[in-house]
């Protein structure tokens, strides 16, 4: 399985990332990818720009733990993740994870259970500020917990309800 | 002698990143009553129903983890990345 | 919700596709694709080329039906299927399905649904140029009908075990 | 009068993309039955144990499905797109 793993200051160009998984071979059947891109309104205030912290070092053995972890359990040839930090504006591209197999559905899955992941455990923080001159930390949420959580030890699919769909809620 | 990084609002509510602490508690949750008994603001940060998340050397740990001298303890709020 | 579903004998660029999927606007939070690429092994054999035949006219009513049914099941900003048809080489994307939603949750949900109903109930056939000058037309897979029957009528989720994965099969 | 259409090994087991049947065959059903009484290839490309799917202008239809003058009905083998 070919890994890449990559925290960045520069921004992301998740088209060219997806296009060196579509590259890993003749025998990559199908690609998922996940792209997160910056809203301009969170809780119905308006964003200016996102600042994203994080702890260098522990973001790739965190995220590094992840993909190992999708590899116990599903067949892949590829992944990829990419993550910005540092500034970003509405619109920009703030992470991508792609993921090659020869079977579809164990790339949707293990696509969804890395971002689920990285959503709870990597070591990020993002900061936003706001179009009045202020600015606030965002606040963990809930469903991004319980999405997680759907993902029981070892299991290849989601075992418990994941309560996707909240209206208002943002991804 | 043990590192304490500290991230995102905690650095900011704290005034500080990093410190390093000549002594080593015993475990993770003896190291944050210790800083909590600081007083204000550290009361407030390690307030019991605060949720705040530890990392020992990079991994994350919980109250029960076992410290060693040298380790590196991080403490930050709950992750917003993705 | 914009849709564009496109049939095309022309080279299908997955990138360029999902630009215009990303630029939808500053609502999208999460844009999740699939890409199926041709690979040059079926079966054990080698293929050299492979040609798509359709059903025009009826290709694009199935494709249609199938965003709108998507539509219905989950909140979505943006759909875009192009298929290729004609001859295709090995690692030639074949489709590109990428849907955008402010729910990372449901664009995952949506993005597999419809490339699930699309291998079971769109009109594409695929014929393979093997590499010792023998031509065969591809069968279809059971598994292909058990994942789409997976999407019981209307429910959000997969309501039965989908079997993803069988060793040495396609995709 | 009804137009008939053949895709993919169907076409080329038939020898044929398509057709104009001058009478309208009361159902799906029938026209099936009519096509297999063709003789080889017809009978064994429309056998009862082949899965042959059928269209009724464009839309996938049961062998019950009523036609009517001027359908347009497509028959194919189970799609292999995606």
């Amino acid at each position: 399985m070919d890994v890449e793993i990559r925290v960045q200051e520069s921004p992301l160009d998740p088209l060219a990332e997806q296009a060196q998984v579509y590259a890993a071979g003749p025998q990559v059947g199908g690609v998922v990818s996940f792209v997160g891109l910056m809203r301009d309104i969170n809780q119905g205030d308006r964003v200016r720009a996102m600042t994203l912290e994080h702890y260098p070092g522990m973001t790739e053995k965190a995220l590094g733990a992840i993909v190992v972890e999708a590899g116990r359990r599903w067949q892949l040839d590829s992944v990829r993740i990419v993550h910005r930090v540092g500034e970003i504006r509405p619109q920009d591209p703030i992470v991508l994870v792609a993921v090659a197999s020869a079977h579809r559905g164990e790339a949707f899955r293990a696509c969804e259970f890395i971002i689920d992941y990285l959503k709870t455990r990597a070591p990020f923080w993002k900061r936003e500020d706001m179009s009045d001159g202020q600015s606030r930390w965002v606040e963990a949420r809930d469903s991004d917990d319980v999405a997680a959580a759907s993902w029981a030890d070892g299991s290849e699919s989601p075992t418990t309800a994941r309560g996707d769909a909240r209206p208002g809620e943002k991804q | 002698m043990i590192r304490l990084l500290y991230f995102a609002s905690l650095r900011e509510r704290l005034g500080r990143g990093d410190e390093t602490l000549d002594r080593t508690p015993a475990t993770v949750g003896r190291l944050r009553a210790e800083l909590a008994g600081r007083g204000v603001p550290w009361s407030d940060v390690f307030a019991a129903d605060q949720r705040v998340l530890a990392a020992v050397n990079q991994t994350m740990a919980g109250d029960d983890h076992t410290l060693a001298d040298g380790d590196e303890v991080g403490f930050f709020p709950p992750v917003t990345g993705g």
